[in-house]
């Protein structure tokens, strides 16, 4: 009995030497979940897109890349969404920064800054089109004061879509941020200051570099609203034109002429190259420090 | 960089409604070694923080020759300081935490590399130049905080209990390095320990604090030979202290009773005929004589070349001593003190 | 350093200003009567509100929204944090391979797997009420919080929950008692995302909805983009109650965990 | 449930009515509640042993064709009757999705023998799978105000020179997202003399080289009508395109200003519309039975006379003889406040055109996306 | 709940190449007083948390009576630890830290309340029972890290550096309370301290530990006064190693030569005629003197009751010393050492 016991005990060990044990099965649900409800039903999507009615089975791929109307919406769809993901959580940083400390009113401005977050694409599209229309109050105010004769474009263009994406996407990132700042330990600061380190090179040197995972979970995620982004690039876009995004296309190949595996080829397309940007994000951030950053200990 | 004087002035602390420091009043001049002492949650970490500049002061000021030095930035002080809990940077090996510093003054990165080669070595901790903090023992990374702190050669060196978590060699080889740097680059330390031994042996001036508050400061010889009051006393070594009343002062000299004992001691401070007192003596200062007072021996600790022991006297009075000699538990001992080495202060002071 | 702030103030500043003016155009625009070429509209009504709760039957609407976000959060949460801790704490081998498949559902637009999913939904009878609507949000939801929540876990000291360990703590109280106190704030801001995502996922949600479970981003959408006229006014009306709804949302949330409990304010407490 | 009634049965497998009361789900992907739910209320109101209850749901067209596959795949339909426009129509027949209505039971459908003659072509636009319940001649027309356009064009070649000399000033809104988009689309080959009006992609070389003439000289395509609504009633456009019911019913809700004017161009030929209902399969035959009896009953002048709403397809009604007198009298009202005395003229005097079938409109928008709106970013 | 023994069997880990603890052998007996001693890094702390299951071992197994205890999952062994860097729950109150693990053991609320207090009485943080450890000082965080393990009063308590942050007295009277609760409770305590003299006075039996290797087992006497080897020695505070070569040995009593000086020691293992040694002295068996070999004073350093000496005999070799007199530097004095002080050890081994 003692040597089965041996053998089943060794056998665990082993597992556990490389990682294998009980603890695992946290994952369970979240699995069980997502092999049940996404993986069949996404693979069925994966496989329609190599089943075109016609033309072999990559037709629906061929048909998307040689045409330069279509193909031209990923580079579209990523000269919004960069700039965008960029600038969401570009812009983030140093405000979530200022917001460590404690300081009267914080609670309040926090509150302000994530309300954007509720708006939500249509309210936000509405918005846009109402205040940044050639009669809306932005211009009506440049105009007053006499900065510009004619009202300037702002809508149902490139900036329309860029715009919404900013007001959707920042509070999001800075939500994020400030929650990832918020678990440094600020001592480390301090220990750099006494080491002669000015503020710009303690965030540089040390609050950046552990900032940095969550930084690209964050660029990550918005990066990702902001390429699939749909209802505002027809709403405050130009559907046909600058802000043909990709899942207009695809949406396009769906929905109005009834081609899935079109539309699910672009689709996958569209997760490729999302994925081609996280891996080389998420590759970045491997080669980081990523463990505790004694804040909560 | 270097200044000639330090001056705080009144600096005091409060968090919410706690007191962590009052009113600190000390003239550091460059080149001291300063030990602050005290015990647990007196003050001595707030003290150090504030004079780097990491806690804003509630009250007080700091002088840096004549300028104001509290209204600056920990940044622009250019003092160094090895923290109580270390703070290494956890995403930098050893070396760079250690170079951390010298880069920040855009040092030549050959003369970079030559100074943290050498502040690691300092620590022995040459093996583990390229671990990450996490991968160190707790030893181990107290000695990364050292080397990290006195690498820098600042104008002052401030450190939190450096040595806590070193084994007794390496604790005595790292108080000759620390000294000898001391002396070598000319630098002025203030220096926080609980270590009375430390304190003493390392410290030009020692400064006592209790509650925030300071009970004395002075050379190592005056606090261990003459403490201000029983709390000093107390923390300076003082093992046995034992409520007495004073029965007759003759100059310094006085004659104390209670629990069952006669005492002749030395008084200090104001100690008149029947007041209540405290009388206190050290361990290593109660004798085996055959002309004492008895006592039952109840426990032997053994601690190298000596013992310590705890005894009783028929009154009941528990008493610590330290000697060569070997008594078992349930001996009768007599013992007996100096009437230098009892020393008796006024039971009320703060 | 002091240039740096005020730049950044002004940047904030200029930020809620436009902020203003784009939510407020909206709001004035929505209790407006008609509005032309001027700086505000002509008169002042109530019409828009009471028409759009009339003609989408906004009541039920609204309690499923609510019922909807709340499970889908609640759920998402459950089961993503157990996970992210496991990717967070642990190297096994696969790991990588599961983060990706974690990321997908994040990836992939809804159109490459909503019909699919909701067929299957349909046919095992979910779909067509709110465990339907349910269980697809929870699809991208799930893999959400993993990937929100792993820099968080990663964030905290491991000792912290050795040492609950060896207070007798197994995995269950470790988890309630010592990691979600201290994972409040990144809870918070995953949940609330979750919420936004949720209560804003069209697709997924007309997709699997029945007549009974339409949420309210389903009724806005038609109203917006469905066929026929609407005012204008209408429209704004309607995304002004579905902004106010999200807005309760979000400061309930806000109140229920109350992020200064956090435990970085401890050490927070004196700007350097 | 067990029929109660062969001999009621039907000759193709349909009670003449369902065995007991059935609810109903009903979605709408075309704006037609507007028009109809009057007169679906109405029947259940008065034959509560049929339809016991109703629920509505609204949806746009595209999404409709992949939620009912959803529930055929599954084997569950819980959509019981749809009502759409052509595009909603279309998308299901070529997938299969609807259960074929007609001819079958055209025999309990009478009002479908009184169609106007533009219903009835729409009708067999619609193959036998939908029945049209509601129907307008649309456009395209143009709107403007007189204050700022006095002398509005009067043919496809005056309003390019009109865009010409005043940049920016004509609007239409993307064809893809807008009914008036898309009928002045495909109302252009007709005034342009094109060689196959029903071939966007052959046979509308002047359409193209009109409509790239014009893109010169138009700023911008929004993506909603309400857009181009809104830009000729705050002056950023001046002439818009429009229908009949975009015409009257944002006027009623105060979108426009009261005193815009339409204008027609001059030979211009109704590209008509009309809403349709279709049954997906899989839907019981009781329920089919009842559809049925409410569809009957839809079809009624009375109940006709409803659409006539406040104009939003004006004039509405698809059976013919059913004045506006017969409407409710708000309907009434508005129509008399915001309609046009000249429409009654337009219409008897234009040819009526069906519009293009759905892949021959995809092909159109497609074309128009890549070589009209796409080509804006190059400029 | 409790054990008869706890035996360790090879037990071993390893971080990627490092040999942090290697092939550890120990019988631990219910109710013992165990101290792990060792130079910082050596792999203290790496075998506290090997036996309290937080790190699995490479190799090796560890027994309790006749379980085998290291496939189990830490929170199942029901043993206490005090962490070396406290690691204190941050978002819990002081009372509620040392009330968690009771709260885990779903106690009633009522005795959860008392054990608390009494706990936090014992450690003297009754005014900070309601901070959170971000603010407290370093030493206060220490004493609820011995709260929260102590309160438990579990059947093995795992201690790594418990009094580290404590200043002497306080260190004193905790050292009294550890082993006041060890004895009262009948707890087995494992105690890592770099502490030698908190080691000798505490335990039981005393491990020593150098790179991850054990050196010597033994009772604090054992270790005190016959260190296995030079390491041990060096450890145990024989602070003058000084090299030498055997001329002559006669039972365990040799005569050995070298910088200049000729000395009668004690050979501790293989020493034979010609060997090159070690031969270590502690600073307090150095005396001055008068038919001792010459040397002068360098350093004098003030340590209370004692001072300490360095001097340099005439060849240059550096010595320590510890005495009462009071020399100065530049003195010149003479020492002597008795031989049974003067332990020579083989030169070479690990
Ligand atoms: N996670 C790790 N990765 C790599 N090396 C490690 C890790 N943890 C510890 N070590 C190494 O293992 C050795 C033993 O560490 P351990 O913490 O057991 O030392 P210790 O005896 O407790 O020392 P101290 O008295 O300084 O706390 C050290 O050299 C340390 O650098
Ligand atoms: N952030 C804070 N909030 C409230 N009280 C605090 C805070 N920081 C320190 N204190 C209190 O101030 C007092 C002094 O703390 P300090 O850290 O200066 O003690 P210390 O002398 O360094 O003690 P130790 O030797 O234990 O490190 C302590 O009683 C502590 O509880
Ligand atoms: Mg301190
Ligand atoms: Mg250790």
């Amino acid at each position: 009995m003692a040597a089965v016991t041996h053998g089943r005990v060794a056998l665990r060990h082993r597992l556990a030497e490389r990682g294998i044990d009980r603890q695992l099965l946290l994952l369970g649900p979240a699995l069980l979940f997502v092999a049940t409800l996404f993986v069949y039903p996404f693979f069925y999507g994966i496989g329609l897109s190599f089943q075109p009615e016609q033309g072999g089975p990559f037709a629906a791929y061929r048909s998307f890349f040689s045409d330069a109307y279509e193909r031209g919406t990923l580079t579209t769809t990523l000269g919004l969404s960069l700039p965008v993901a960029l600038l969401n959580v570009g812009a983030s940083v140093p405000i979530a920064y200022r917001m460590r400390g404690r300081f009267r009113g914080k609670r309040l401005l926090t509150t302000l800054l994530v309300v954007p977050i509720t708006l939500g694409t249509v309210l936000t599209a509405q918005g846009l089109l109402n205040f940044l229309g050639p009669t809306g109050w932005f211009n009506r105010t440049l105009m007053a004061a006499g900065l510009v004769d004619e009202p300037l474009r702002l809508t149902h263009n490139y900036w329309g879509v860029f715009f919404s994406l900013v007001i959707t996407g920042f509070p999001f990132a800075f939500l994020l941020v400030l929650s990832y700042l918020s678990g440094i330990d600020p001592t480390l600061e301090k220990a750099a200051a006494t080491l002669g380190a000015g503020w710009a090179q303690r965030f540089r040197r040390i609050t950046l570099p552990l900032l940095a995972p969550g930084l690209a979970t964050t660029f990550c995620l918005t990066f990702v609203l902001a390429f699939s982004v749909f209802p505002s690039a027809v709403l405050v876009g130009d559907p046909a034109g600058e802000t043909r995004v990709i899942s207009i296309a695809a949406w396009h190949a769906g929905y109005e002429q009834y081609d899935y595996p079109k539309a699910s080829a672009i689709a996958v397309v569209m997760g490729l190259v999302e994925l081609a940007v996280i891996a080389a994000v998420l590759g970045w951030r491997s080669l980081l420090y990523t463990g505790s950053t004694g804040g909560k200990g | 960089m270097t200044f000639k004087q330090l001056r705080l002035e009144g600096v005091t602390r409060r968090f919410g409604g706690h007191d962590a420091l009052v009113d600190l009043d000390l003239t550091i001049e460059r080149g001291e070694f300063i030990a602050l002492l005290g015990p647990s949650g007196c003050g001595k970490s707030t003290a150090l923080n504030c004079l780097a500049g990491l806690l804003p002061l509630t009250a007080g000021r700091i002088w840096q020759d004549d300028t104001r030095l509290d209204t600056l930035l920990p940044e622009k002080r250019g003092f160094g300081m090895v923290f109580q809990n270390y703070a290494l940077f956890p995403h930098l090996t050893v070396a760079k935490n250690v170079a951390f510093g010298l880069q920040m003054r855009r040092l030549p990165s050959a003369e970079i590399r030559r100074r943290t080669d050498e502040a690691i070595a300092l620590v022995h901790l040459e093996e583990q130049a390229r671990k990450l903090p996490g991968q160190l023992s707790g030893g181990q990374q107290q000695r990364v905080a050292i080397a990290r702190a006195v690498v820098l050669e600042p104008s002052l060196v401030l450190m939190d209990e450096p040595l806590s978590n070193l084994d007794a060699k390496l604790r005595l080889e790292m108080r000759t390095e620390i000294r000898r740097l001391h002396q070598a680059l000319g630098l002025t330390t203030v220096y926080v320990t609980h270590d009375q031994e430390e304190a003493l042996s390392m410290a030009d001036r020692l400064v006592v604090l209790r509650n925030g508050r300071v009970q004395q400061v002075g050379t190592p010889e005056q606090l261990h030979t003459q403490p201000a009051n029983r709390h000093v006393a107390d923390f300076m070594g003082f093992r046995n202290l034992l409520p007495m009343t004073v029965t007759a002062r003759t100059g310094d000299e006085v004659r104390v009773e209670g629990g069952g004992l006669a005492l002749t001691g030395t008084a200090v401070g104001a100690v008149r005929d029947g007041d209540a007192v405290v009388a206190g003596v050290r361990p290593e200062s109660l004798r085996l004589a055959e002309d004492g007072f008895p006592a039952t021996v109840e426990v032997v600790e053994y601690q190298g070349r000596e013992v310590a022991v705890e005894v009783v006297t028929d009154a009941g009075q528990r008493l610590h001593l330290r000697t060569a000699d070997r008594p078992a538990p349930g001996d009768q001992v007599r013992l007996g003190v100096d009437p230098a080495a009892l020393l008796v202060f006024p039971q009320g002071d703060a | 350093m002091k240039t740096g702030a005020l730049v950044v103030w002004g940047v904030v500043a200029f930020f809620f200003v436009n902020l203003l003016g784009v939510v407020g155009s909206v709001v004035v625009s929505s209790f407006g009567t008609t509005w032309f070429d001027t700086w505000l509209p002509q008169g002042a009504t109530g019409q828009w509100y009471g028409e759009a709760w009339r003609d989408f039957g906004l009541l039920p609407v609204l309690v499923t929204t609510l019922e909807v976000s709340a499970l889908v959060v609640g759920i998402s949460v459950l089961i993503g944090v157990p996970a992210s801790y496991v990717l967070a704490r642990r190297a096994f081998p696969g790991r990588r391979a599961l983060y990706l498949l974690f990321l997908l559902p994040i990836l992939m637009p809804p159109i490459t797997y909503g019909i699919p999913l909701a067929t299957v939904l349909y046919k095992y009878g979910f779909a067509g009420h709110l465990t339907g609507v349910v269980l697809a949000n929870l699809v991208p939801s799930v893999p959400f919080v993993i990937l929100t929540m792993t820099p968080f876990i990663e964030q905290i000291d491991p000792a912290i929950e050795r040492a609950a360990r060896m207070c007798g703590a197994g995995t269950r109280q470790v988890f309630v008692r010592i990691l979600a106190p201290l994972l409040v704030p990144g809870m918070l801001a995953a949940s609330i995302l979750v919420l936004v995502r949720t209560v804003g996922m069209f697709e997924l949600t007309f997709l699997t909805a029945g007549p009974d479970s339409q949420t309210l981003v389903v009724a806005l959408y038609n109203s917006m983009s469905a066929a026929g006229i609407r005012a204008q006014q209408s429209v704004d009306a309607m995304a002004v109650i579905y902004t106010g709804t999200m807005l309760v949302l979000l400061v309930v949330a806000l109140r229920l965990v109350n992020p200064t409990q956090l435990v970085a304010r401890v050490k927070e407490e004196d700007p350097a | 449930p067990t029929k109660s009634n062969p001999a009621a049965t039907a000759n193709s497998g349909v009670p003449l009515g369902p065995a007991s009361a059935v609810t109903l789900n009903i979605l709408d992907v075309a704006g037609n509640l507007q028009l109809t739910q009057g007169m679906i209320d109405d029947f259940v109101a008065a034959h509560a042993d049929t339809i016991s209850k109703v629920t509505y749901s609204k949806a746009t067209a595209p999404e409709l064709a992949p939620k009912v596959k959803a529930q055929q795949n599954a084997g569950r339909v819980d959509i019981d009757l749809v009502l759409t426009g052509v595009d909603g129509l279309a998308a299901g027949v070529e997938q299969g999705l609807w259960q074929q209505l007609l001819p079958a039971y055209a025999s309990r459908l009478p009002g479908m023998n009184s169609y106007l003659p533009g219903a009835a072509a729409m009708q067999k636009l619609a193959g036998d799978f939908g029945v049209t319940v509601t129907y307008y001649p649309s456009g395209p027309l143009i709107e403007y105000l007189p204050a700022k356009v006095p002398n509005p064009p009067k043919s496809a070649d005056e309003l390019l020179a009109y865009a010409k000399a005043n940049p920016g000033a004509v609007q239409y809104a993307r064809p893809a997202n807008s009914g008036p988009g898309r009928t002045f689309l495909m109302g252009l080959p007709y005034l342009l003399g094109d060689k196959d009006p029903k071939d966007p992609i052959n046979g509308w070389e002047k359409t193209w080289a009109y409509l790239t003439e014009l893109n010169k000289y138009v700023e911008l395509y929004p993506s909603s009508t309400s857009e181009t609504m809104k830009s000729l009633a705050n002056g950023s456009a001046k002439i818009i395109a429009t229908t009949t019911g975009w015409d009257i019913n944002p006027r009623v809700l105060g979108q426009v200003p009261k005193e815009a004017k339409i204008g027609s161009l001059n030979g211009f030929h109704w590209v008509t519309d009309a809403h349709y209902a279709v049954v997906p399969k899989g839907v019981s035959v009781d329920k089919q039975a009842a559809i049925l009896l409410l569809l009957q009953h839809m079809l009624t002048p009375q109940q006709q006379a409803k659409a006539y709403d406040k104009g939003y397809f004006y004039p509405g009604p698809a059976v013919k003889d059913v004045p506006l007198s017969m409407a409710p009298a708000d309907s009434q009202k508005a129509i008399t406040d915001y309609g046009r005395p000249e429409y009654e003229q337009l219409i008897a005097g234009n040819p009526l055109e069906v519009p293009l079938d759905a892949k021959a409109l995809v092909a159109a928008f497609d074309k128009w996306d890549r070589e009209i709106g796409g080509a804006k970013v190059k400029k």
